[in-house]
């Protein structure tokens, strides 16, 4: 007999996989769907820069005719769409995430995102935790202080979170790489190529520090809202209530509270990965931060059909392994759903 | 007597609980009654009784698991659309909320005047209103036109009253309805149901946890324990000999001015309480708090047999076979 | 005349405030002095304001409820003295000192309590950080809950239990026995058995009974809307209506001679055990309890009462002690006293 | 169980009192100025406005065609309110026309979002079963997956020609749906649950008429509530998704201003009224929406409303 939390878990495992095959037939879907054939496109392109063609714009490859033929037999394109499915599917497992067209020397994809993700992550992950914390905090101490605390720091708070990103890295920018000229007004970081090497990874901090704090003082924004919200919830409860009735101290109570507001928290935290990661690619974009959002800007730019398949799917993974993560972690820390619901009965 | 006008057979309903680990619990477990035109019943047990499902299924919200209700010969689970407009202008309901009972977005005036439409079309509204309401003993001008947060639970629960009496019904189907009413107006509401009754002919089942209304007011009694009739007959028998040891349980606990009651019944189930033992699967289900339980109780389940006329009672310690 | 109350208020006004800036006036003028020991019963129908009048005494005053006027007083012996009391006025007492109070010498069994527990939270655990706040020995209470617990009818393993482990009358039951664990001199028991099934009740009641008894609580204040719950046990009673102490008295007082036309009207609007509709029929009270946003002016019982007078629409009635502790709040009884 | 508490008193009618309280809460006051303002910027403003955003600055006498160095980068000026940008267009001109196209695309996406919510939330919390688990799993997935990014992933397949100002507006509706649809369930769920959908029953109302005359109007103000909501974070994509130049092709939106702004060099240039203008409006924007929002939730919470206490 399998334990309530052991059923809790194969239910979230399978419910997951699920997701994941639905989100990567989307994404195998929408291209095939959508007007104009974006695959013929994409294949005419290949075949174009075979023959040499398109001359000016594109630099011709010779081994596109022979690259061409590969994706056709690699993707099965000539095969029913529902081969197709399977074999884009495994191949994506496999990591054969095809050619990129937005690229002169066509690299495969997979090699791109192996060099993109790493400063994308290098923004996240700090910004994610920072912010996370210091919004807690912040959000915690508004709701437990109460007052003219509470109302002035929860309607900054509410206006910070409202800034667009995108926006707020543009006024960053003016501030202290025009105005002040202390900190790159672009995040590429000259025209070094990426390495591991430690000049590059120094440029690479140097450009980094803008779209950091601009991704995290929003974050600190939300989620000091959100904290807020769960931790006067908690001092509205009634065990709250009782436990003061009983004369435990303030600062007990605040425990209380803030114990039991943090576990959505702690869900809240893998969860936003995703939002994170879509908001943080606009400022990438905007500022030409080098990582997955301007990577993104370019394939969606050139309509590279591959490239976009792949890294969606890719993104998709991510976010459902996160949001994963964050269920079964939600599992661990709220005892009712760990120790299991049992309807008692006398 | 003749024909009854409503009988319960084998009545059976299961709910499924917990998402998890499905468990299955009868809220209803092989019920059969008859109730006769013009009696005012009162349905009593405790929470976890099945005492509401029961309502909820005679009054065709709650589809039953298996078992039958027949009104005036019609299975009222296989209605047609047509029977069943009629089934529902010949069987009215009262609920235990009266502050949900009306939908706060209108004035408690839609309610009454909807049935009216639905019901008595052609006939002129305000009279019927103002008439059904003065049956209710409220006066009308005190309660038209108010919104249901304006008026208090009583006055509330009198107006559902009156919607259910608007297509004249036979059986009304009162669950609850005087629980969450003032303690100081709750007779009233009880004595309304008794003139109802008395008046009208109309067969009233009142619904309730409260043992000392249902003795004060009706001529029969059902009480239910865990899904199960364990005593059923004429009030006033059961109140003065009250068979099944839950149900003399129930009267003793009722509480008195007297200081020095004795409660021998009471006592015996609280040390029957501290032997710990759990509910029977297979027996009678009170066995585990029952004073006087045998291993023949905890066995094999006792069957709803008349010991006198009009009461029955499904206890081994009564069992003359 | 100190040694023999134990908690007092003075002219309280306790009101709700609504976001439209209306109040409810769930407390309005209240004097009373709640004498010391014994089984005592707070009586009022459902929105009379005794839950509000119930925690105000232990002074748990938090928005929306908020005090208008008042004082609120607790008596307790002068510690190291045996003869010496000393009058607390809550509201000044500093927030520690409060605490320090609470759950010790004052305690509450709460209305909800079917959820009055952290959820996130082993009962034991819930237990060790009361113990340990209030200076006790940790496995003293431990022990001493466990005993407590078994005389509920509470399983041996609750302590490692979360409450969704609890069925809601466990739940109930748990909350009753944690309130009494530091035995409290005064303990208001707020609607303490009011989602138990018969036999539940009893043993609540029974066991708080029996800590009365043994003196472990000096006095119980409890709050029901069920008179005939409370009848057996209590000494002496306190009957609230529309926001108002209308009377005040012994038990035996108010129930051989209640002498507000309410009490009155009340205690004959419930059918006493084994009567019968067709030999007499029982009647309620006519009319609505008062609406505590706009409450009538003058005596709160006026609109519903057969005696009512001209003052009685005007002037609201002052408190007549007809005998000491013998309270009511009746124009009727006026002339009486004079 | 019988509920602990049970709602006290009189007051006026709902609707009476509603609007009453509206206009004395400070939040939707405010809120509510800000944002008659910045409709009144687009519609009123844009009667200021050069008539064509596309063409080039129209003050020079004659109006000339050609876009010249004297006429580029043009600080604010009466004649330009905004200056003009690096091709000689008004900023103006483009701030108030793309402000009212937003709206516009935001109001109809805001509308479909809203529409597909309340319908699949319906069905959902009334008729339960099969299609309540089939709306409940997909509003799920959806939830998970960022809008965002399969907003981007739509109209990075569709051909630019393809991208008009309504196909936006569809699009974010269409994808808007999951979150609203959720509360719309749990709504019609809580009041499914309400005696009153009983009495309905036995007076012999359908599914229909309970849904439609019992519970939609008591969820009427939670819905207008997520109109609210979806119209403002609608503002939010179209922007975002614009100023990556992936907004509308066939009109000029905030998102389009947004990207016209990145491409001429706002920033390094040091053009601060350029990036001010249009970030302040879009921020000013949602930050009205959510205090009217917020202000409408104050009034409209019944539980706020007509507290419930046990007294």
């Amino acid at each position: 007999m399998v334990s309530s939390f052991q059923r809790y878990i194969i239910n979230k495992t399978a419910t997951y996989i699920v997701l994941w095959f639905l989100a990567a037939f989307l994404n195998f879907l929408l291209p095939r769907i959508m007007p104009g054939d974006p695959i013929g496109r994409y294949l005419e392109t290949l075949y174009n820069m075979g023959q040499g063609t398109t001359g000016g714009i594109v630099q011709v490859v010779p081994e596109a005719e022979k690259l061409r033929q590969q994706v056709i037999e690699q993707f099965g394109l000539d095969k029913p769409p529902y081969t197709q499915f399977f074999l884009w599917l495994i191949n994506f497992l496999r990591g054969d995430w095809g050619y990129s067209l937005a690229f002169p020397n066509l690299p495969p994809v997979i090699d791109l995102v192996k060099q993109y993700l790493p400063p994308t992550l290098m923004l996240l992950i700090p910004s994610l935790v920072i912010s996370w914390v210091v919004g807690n905090y912040l959000g915690a101490y508004m709701a437990l202080k109460g007052g003219k605390v509470d109302k002035i720091g929860l309607s900054s708070m509410q206006f910070i979170s409202l800034i667009p990103a995108y926006w707020l890295i543009i006024v960053l920018v003016f501030i202290f790489g025009v105005y002040y000229k202390i900190l790159p007004v672009s995040g590429k970081p000259g025209y070094m190529i990426p390495s591991l090497s430690f000049d590059y990874i120094k440029a690479l901090l140097y450009h980094w520090i803008l779209p950091m704090t601009t991704i995290t003082l929003i974050g600190i924004g939300g989620w000091s809202i959100g904290m807020r919200a769960y931790v006067i919830y908690q001092l509205n409860a009634n065990y709250m209530k009782y436990s003061k009735a009983l004369g435990l101290p303030q600062r007990v109570l605040g425990r209380y509270a803030f114990r039991n507001a943090i576990i959505p928290q702690f869900i809240a935290f893998a969860m936003s990965f995703g939002g994170l990661f879509a908001g943080n690619l606009l400022v990438e974009m905007v500022y030409g931060y080098p990582g997955m959002g301007s990577l993104l800007s370019m394939i969606l730019g050139r309509l590279d059909i591959f490239g976009m398949q792949a890294i969606f799917t890719f993104t998709a993974t991510m976010i459902l392994v996160a949001n994963y993560v964050a269920d079964i972690m939600y599992g661990f820390l709220d005892p009712r759903i760990r120790r299991g619901i049992t309807e008692v009965v006398e | 007597m003749g024909e009854p006008i409503l009988s319960i057979n084998n009545l059976t309903k299961t709910y499924a609980l917990g998402l998890a680990r499905r468990r299955y619990v009868k809220a209803l477990d092989n019920i059969s009654f008859k109730i006769n035109k013009g009696e005012f019943v009162s349905l009593v047990g405790e929470s976890g009784s099945g005492k509401t499902t029961l309502a909820r299924i005679i009054l065709r919200l709650t589809p039953p698991s298996s078992g039958e209700v027949i009104y005036k010969g019609k299975n009222v689970w296989s209605l047609s659309d047509e029977e069943l407009r009629w089934y529902r202008k010949e069987v009215q309901g009262v609920f235990q909320d009266p502050y949900t009972s009306f939908n706060p977005f209108y004035k408690v005036d839609r309610a009454l005047s909807v049935a009216v439409k639905k019901f008595l079309p052609g006939e002129d509204e305000h009279v019927v209103i103002r008439k059904v309401l003065e049956s209710v003993r409220l006066n009308p001008d005190e309660v038209l036109g108010r919104y249901p947060h304006q008026l208090s639970g009583g006055q509330l629960q009198r107006i559902a009253i009156a919607r259910a009496l608007i297509p004249r019904p036979e059986l009304l189907i009162a669950d609850e309805y005087i629980s969450m009413v003032d303690m100081s107006t709750r007779v009233d509401i009880v004595n309304l149901s008794r003139d109802l009754v008395d008046q009208y002919k109309m067969t009233i089942i009142m619904i309730t946890h409260e043992m000392n209304m249902a003795l004060y007011a009706t001529d029969k009694m059902i009480v239910l324990f865990k899904g199960r009739i364990v005593e059923y007959g004429d009030t006033k028998k059961i109140l003065k000999d009250p068979l099944h040891p839950y149900t003399q349980l129930m009267i003793e606990a009722l509480p008195r001015i007297d200081k020095n009651i004795e409660r021998k019944i009471l006592q015996k189930t609280l040390d029957a309480q501290k032997k710990g033992l759990t509910e029977s699967v297979r027996g009678c289900r009170f066995a585990y708090r029952c004073p006087f339980a045998t291993e023949r109780c905890f066995n094999e389940d006792p069957v709803l047999e008349e010991i006198d006329k009009d009461h029955y009672v499904a206890c081994w310690l009564h069992n003359r076979r | 005349m100190a040694r023999d109350i134990v908690s007092k208020a003075q002219d309280l006004r306790l009101y709700y405030i609504l976001p439209n800036n209306i109040y409810v006036k769930a407390v309005d003028g209240v004097n009373i002095e709640i004498p010391r020991g014994g089984f005592l019963g707070l009586v009022g129908e459902s929105g009379s304001g005794k839950t509000t009048l119930a925690e105000g005494l232990l002074y748990l005053i938090d928005p929306p409820m908020i005090k208008i006027s008042g004082k609120i007083f607790y008596i307790r012996k002068r510690e190291g003295s045996s003869t010496e009391y000393e009058t607390i006025d809550l509201e000044t007492l500093p927030q520690h000192r409060l605490d320090q109070l609470r759950g010790v010498e004052l305690s509450l069994i709460p209305q909800y309590a079917m959820d009055a527990l952290n959820p996130t939270m082993k009962i034991g655990s819930f237990i060790k950080d009361v113990a340990r706040y209030h200076g006790r020995d940790v496995d003293e209470i431990l022990n001493r809950a466990l005993e407590r617990f078994k005389l509920l009818g509470l399983p041996s393993d609750i302590l490692n239990r979360y409450p969704h482990e609890l069925s809601g009358g466990m739940r109930q039951r748990t909350v009753v026995g944690i309130s009494t664990l530091l035995n409290p001199k005064f303990l208001v028991a707020d609607e303490p058995v009011s989602n138990l099934d018969v036999v539940q009740q009893h043993i609540v009641i029974d066991f708080l009974t029996e800590l009365v008894e043994k003196k472990i609580v000096e006095t119980l204040l409890m709050v029901t809307h069920d008179l005939h719950l409370i009848l057996e046990k209590s000494r002496y009673l306190l009957l609230m209506y529309g926001g108002h102490i209308v009377e005040t008295g012994s038990k035996e007082e108010v129930w051989s001679e209640p002498l507000h036309p309410y009490t009155k009207m009340f205690l004959e609007s419930i059918p006493p055990v084994g009567s019968r509709i067709e030999e007499k029929r029982i009647r309620g009270i006519p009319g609505n309890p008062p609406d505590l946003r706009y409450p009538p002016p003058g005596c709160r019982f006026h609109p519903r009462c057969p005696f009512a007078m001209d003052i009685c629409r005007r002037k609201e009635p002052p408190e007549i002690e007809v005998r000491p502790g013998r309270k009511v709040k009746c124009w009727l009884f006026v002339d009486r006293k004079v | 169980m019988k509920p602990l508490t049970k709602l006290i008193g009189v007051s006026k009618s709902i609707r009476q009192t509603l609007l009453g309280d509206l206009f004395t809460n400070k939040r939707f006051v405010i809120g509510f100025t800000i944002f008659l303002f910045i409709i009144l910027l687009g519609y009123v403003g844009s009667l200021f406005a050069y008539p064509d955003p596309w063409k080039i600055s129209y003050y020079t006498p004659g109006g000339t065609d050609r876009c010249t160095d004297d006429l580029r980068y043009l600080p604010p000026s009466p004649e330009h309110l905004l200056g003009t940008d690096n091709n000689c267009r008004d900023i103006y001109t483009w701030l108030v026309v793309g402000l009212k196209n937003t709206i516009w695309i935001a109001a109809l996406a805001g509308v479909i979002g809203t529409l597909i919510a309340t319908v699949l939330g319906m069905i959902a919390g009334y008729k339960g079963g099969l299609l309540d688990d089939v709306i409940n799993f997909s509003a799920n997935f959806m939830i998970v997956i960022p809008m965002f990014i399969v907003l981007l992933m739509i109209v990075g397949y569709v051909p630019e020609r393809l991208r008009t100002s309504m196909l936006v507006a569809v699009v974010i509706g269409l994808l808007s749906w999951p979150g609203p649809t959720r509360v719309v369930r749990s709504m019609v769920m809580q009041n499914k649950a309400a005696d009153y959908v009983d009495m309905a029953k036995l007076t012999n109302f359908t599914s229909t008429e309970i849904l439609f005359k019992e519970i939609l109007p008591n969820i009427a103000s939670y819905i207008f509530l997520i109109y609210i909501n979806s119209f403002s974070s609608a503002i939010f994509t179209e922007v975002g998704i614009g100023a990556i130049g992936f907004g509308p092709f066939d009109a000029v939106t905030l998102g389009r201003a947004f990207n016209a702004m990145l491409a001429g060099g706002a920033i390094t240039l040091g053009l601060w009224w350029w990036f001010m203008s249009l970030g302040l409006v879009v921020v000013f924007l949602s930050y009205s929406l959510l205090l009217i929002n917020l202000g409408l939730q104050h009034v409209f919470n019944p539980r706020l409303r007509f507290t419930v206490y046990a007294v």
